[in-house]
């Protein structure tokens, strides 16, 4: 379902789903043309859970985030060229090509660490939300991290601190590991956790849990409201759970675009979905979901969403196209930032 | 100039910092242990209260995440590990996440952070709570290292540590608490990156620091009286050290030993004689010697425990074995 | 109340937390004498969970254990002399004098690990469970850690794996918070924790649990029966909250004899009871609770109470004198045992 | 002899010792990492089933101190941390119980637990997944360190690891994994504590570890072709340190570079260094060089960890600067 929310709103989060769609897709070619930029890990079956989420934040909350960040960057506004630079480590990247995908943080957006280590912005955020009440500040923080996190103790230690002392911060879990079993062999990891309802874990530290689907924009929506405004209200921390499935694409190695470049007639053309993977188009993949939500209530037309797309392709374009003509980092600069 | 304990000098520093700045504030309060001197702690927890003294939980890898986090958010808060043994329960986010920020976001977050920590022998400590980190930490680099061993330059290097923009530990000795010391008055600073010769002599270069500071002071005196004159050179900080000092008494005495408390392979003592090695080889006339805490755990009896460290005897002897 | 034993086996377990109090009183007496043995933590207010609890294993059960160890190794069989002999650091201890307090170790019992790094030992206790089950051994393992152990990480992380792979280990959580309010200045620690039923923290793991009163032999008894009988069927861990009063004596420093000598007339003679520490003394006190129940069943007389207490003190009493009198250790053994 | 790669030679010793032990066991199957290698994974699974290889939750403490009580209990696992980096999150299981239990015990606890890492510079690894953690773990008394280099070496030593009664850390690198090499048949085994001169030159002496010996065999295969005769001593354990070999080597060439990936300050680098300045100063005749990942967190470009790595390039320049 859509959020209530004036057409402008929902088409931005619109825009902002096919905006990490397109990145996503695009960096996986990048990648599949000889782009070296180490192990990255997309989006893609996640972008309704961070496009929502993300506009809802004020421009001073703050945001933590994990390897699994591009699409929460953009959907905040981050610029796709100097996040692809980044990822590409070229010198005009957001860190300077220092971080590279696992690490890329726009600071100017409110993003203070983006950590590879499962479970290691969980601390960080409280962190923030600590400082916002120790100064009287109205900020929020927000904390995205998977499902994988809650078998790391950082989880648990942060989740009784932020309880005992009502820490304005929001804990927003994603959950991708709807359809698979508990990991296997080499393949990439899928929760390994006893608790049959993850939200469960943080209920006896008394902290308010939500369960939704992540590709419910409704659902992310309300949730969100009800933490945001849980926090601002100094009444202490939250937690959502944003389930979605796992995108056959999420590979232990690379990401494969077994989906295909996602064909936004597939929303109202269902002769145009193959069989393979039809499960994933028909009822799976948020941005398909969302394009059918919007056309059904009427808020864009089949043609003004193409159009929408091709903006949005275009925009990545440019990104692409900014990012490889970068140049890359001086290798002095190595020696640069260690200390402020 | 007042003569003050150094517990007082660091209670000072604490108390005035947390005046000054409403962003300056401690989680956790066992920063002087459970010596006598943690009256001081009760004393600035009347003073500031909860809100700016926090008691935590036992999660030191949350709670030194939540300093770290508060950091990156505009805070300047002071985390107390207390018992050095216990950061390593906090060791993911003191050195892959505090230490990391600054660089790996391309300047962009800063950590104003410190952690405080007891290290050291403390007399039946055992294996699991004397360690003395401070190798470790400095193999991770982004992380600032401060090992006060006066009550000057304890509460001159706070002052500098929590006007710093960068993540500091605080290498604390619980033996140091009652050193007395002249301190002066104003909002003075100890740099980092400067430093110490605590006694001048030309024969031997004791570069030692933390605790050995003051048994290497010990030794100097007794040797002293045999005409036996070594220099004792207290860097004061290790990140980032000031090794300009420690080459220039090396280059004057051309005899060096390295005092420290850290186990003894990949320890503070190796890096100093490393250093020397390579810089300062030229003005060697003997080999470089090092007086350290064995690589041995930590036994709990006292005869056990002595056998291990790094004593007064064993620098003597050190020092000995140069000149003789 | 008792459990429904026969009276030799009552008798045992008096005798046990008898054993475990004259321990600790000497002891305290000991360092007030000026002996150095560092900082130690003593039993008192807990013998009535270790006495039963200890004695219901088997020989080969392994088990874990804290900095506040003493009742454990006593209750399990250790002898008196050698524990205080590594207490005060002398070659005859169970360590060799290289464990003290903190790391007392009477291997020949079971004993694996005594760490005095909170929530040390949840893991160890675990990873033993593990071994029975791998190596199709019959022996359980327990695990001993308090109420302040909760609130590291390393507990939750375990209390998943222990779930998810059905181990034959029972966490026995002393919560010694009772009468405490969260931690006071530099007081020593009670429970700093947001759930207000420690036990739940285990529940969404699906680990069953009990809270019971630590000084209830009946109820210890039972739990641990529950408990042991789930392990040895294959059925998984088992979680226990045995809750006690914090006994007035334990100081952030060292313990203090706050309460005196206990004088086991007072569990019949209630004039004896002074005002000061009346609570401890009518109600908190498991030796005084037991005493008075083992009287009320007809167990044993004032007389064979007072009898047994004396062979008790006698016994204390000679190892006192071993440890006084054994050698403390040849400095060069600091040197052995580095590596087996 | 059979030609194999290094990843092979793992994988036959970890198949050889589950079938000749059943307490043998694997917690943690990204022992090849995500490289292609990880085939040899999957077969080893196929072959021993889940009830020998056991996936695990993300839970490095609660592994690594499972891995270790079950070894206290009389099982032989072998914990599989992968990417070093999350050693940090068991440091207080693997410093602080693992490493302390048979000391602190008195002699009573054995620890027969395997701590498998992939360490060092992989390319795009970042700050928070290349660590070279090994410098840490020496400092820490009780582990047993080895870093194979060769696919015999590599079986070899983790088979003495896999018998011994001590907690050993396999410190390894996934660039070896194409290594190929001699392996002999049957159950030989390396000794700890015993290193090995890799090639025999009388100009430097080049002491590396791990990855850095084939980058020195590079080196000196190049250096050799101008004259320049290089020593490469691999000690292949740290803990037991082989320092004979190391210093008869010295005593030979006089000239010294030690190469290391470690962060330079408290690396492995230093702690040879210290050493040789002690024992072999004699035998000196130019400073000891260091050739180390720079004190600088892991940039992501690959252009800027070169710039902080120790390359070819570097390695060659320091055994230069001591010939010329
Ligand atoms: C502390 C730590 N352990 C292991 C890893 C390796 N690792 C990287 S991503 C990942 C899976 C994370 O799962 P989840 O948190 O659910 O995030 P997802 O990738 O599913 O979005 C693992 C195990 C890591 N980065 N950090
Ligand atoms: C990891 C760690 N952090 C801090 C300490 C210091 N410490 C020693 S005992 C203790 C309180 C433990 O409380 P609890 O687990 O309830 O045991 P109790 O002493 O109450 O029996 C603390 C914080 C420690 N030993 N280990
Ligand atoms: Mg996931
Ligand atoms: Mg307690």
């Amino acid at each position: 379902m859509l959020p209530n929310l004036p057409r402008d709103e929902i088409k931005d989060i619109f825009r902002r789903c096919l905006l990490i769609r397109r990145f996503e897709e695009s960096l996986i070619g990048l990648h599949r043309e000889g782009g070296s930029f180490g192990h990255f890990h997309v989006y893609i079956g996640e972008e309704v859970t961070g496009a929502v989420a993300m506009r809802m934040l004020q421009p001073d909350d703050k945001a933590f985030t994990t390897h699994r960040n591009h699409g929460h960057l953009l959907a905040r506004g981050a610029d796709p060229g100097r996040l692809l630079a980044e990822i590409m480590g070229k010198a005009t990247g957001y860190n300077k090509g220092k971080g590279g995908t696992l690490h890329a943080l726009p600071g100017e957006l409110g993003f203070l660490q983006t950590s590879a280590v499962v479970g290691g912005v969980i601390p960080l955020a409280a962190g923030a939300a600590y400082a916002s009440k120790q100064m009287k500040k109205d900020f929020v923080s927000i904390c995205l991290f998977g499902d994988g996190a809650l078998e790391e103790g950082a989880a648990p230690e942060t989740f009784n601190i932020a309880a005992l002392w009502s820490l304005p911060v929001i804990f927003l879990c994603e959950n991708n590991s709807l359809g698979l079993g508990e990991r296997k062999s080499s393949d990439y990891s899928g929760s390994t956790n006893a608790a049959r309802h993850l939200n469960e874990l943080v209920t006896p530290y008394g902290i308010p849990s939500r369960v939704i689907d992540g590709t419910d924009a409704a659902a992310v929506h309300q949730a969100m409201s009800e933490a945001l405004n849980r926090a601002r209200a100094g009444k202490g921390p939250a937690f959502i759970e944003a389930q979605t499935y796992r995108w056959a694409g999420s590979k232990p190695l690379w990401p494969d675009l077994l989906t295909g470049i996602t064909d936004l007639t597939m929303a109202w053309d269902k002769g145009k979905i193959p069989q393979e993977h039809r499960q994933w188009h028909e009822k799976q993949d948020p941005v398909l979901r969302i394009s059918r939500e919007i056309l059904e209530a009427g808020h864009l037309s089949r043609e003004q969403i193409l159009e929408l797309d091709s903006e949005v392709r275009s925009e990545i374009g440019k990104g692409v196209l900014f990012a490889k003509e970068s140049p890359l980092p001086d290798p002095q600069s190595a020696f640069e930032n260690i200390f402020a | 100039m007042r003569e003050i304990s150094y517990a007082e000098a660091v209670a000072e520093a604490l108390s005035e910092a947390m005046e000054n700045d409403p962003r300056v504030c401690l989680l956790g309060s066992y920063f002087f242990g459970l010596s006598p001197r943690r009256v001081l702690m009760d004393e600035l927890k009347e003073k500031f209260g909860p809100s700016r003294i926090q008691d935590t939980p036992i999660s030191e890898i949350g709670i030194a995440g939540i300093g770290t986090g508060a950091a990156m958010a505009g805070l300047r808060p002071i985390v107390d590990i207390a018992t050095a043994s216990f950061i390593f329960q906090a060791w993911p986010q003191v050195v892959n996440e505090a230490a990391n920020a600054f660089y790996m976001s391309g300047g962009q977050t800063r950590v104003p952070v410190i952690f405080h920590i007891l290290h050291g022998l403390r007399g039946g400590g055992a294996a699991q709570h004397s360690h003395s980190p401070q190798a470790m930490l400095w193999n991770a680099p982004g992380l600032q290292i401060m090992l006060p061993t006066s009550p000057a330059d304890a509460k001159g290097l706070l002052r500098t540590a929590i006007h710093s923009d960068n993540p500091t530990v605080f290498v604390d000795h619980s033996l140091l608490f009652e050193v007395k010391g002249p301190v002066p008055d104003g909002d003075y600073r100890v740099p980092f990156g400067q430093g110490d010769v605590k006694r001048v002599g030309s024969d031997v270069t004791l570069v030692a620091t933390s605790y050995m500071v003051q048994r290497s002071l010990q030794v100097a005196a007794k040797l002293s009286a045999e005409g036996i004159q070594v220099e004792v050179v207290d860097p004061r900080t290790l990140v980032p050290l000031d090794k300009e000092t420690i080459l220039a008494s090396v280059a004057k005495t051309g005899r060096v030993v390295v005092v420290d408390e850290c186990h003894r392979s990949c320890g503070v003592a190796a890096e100093i004689s490393a250093i020397i090695a390579e810089e300062g080889f030229s003005s060697l006339k003997k080999p470089i010697k090092r007086v350290t805490r064995a690589d041995v755990p930590v036994p709990f009896s006292r005869v056990l425990e002595n056998a291990i460290a790094p004593t007064e005897d064993k620098i003597e002897a050190a020092v000995r074995s140069l000149v003789s």
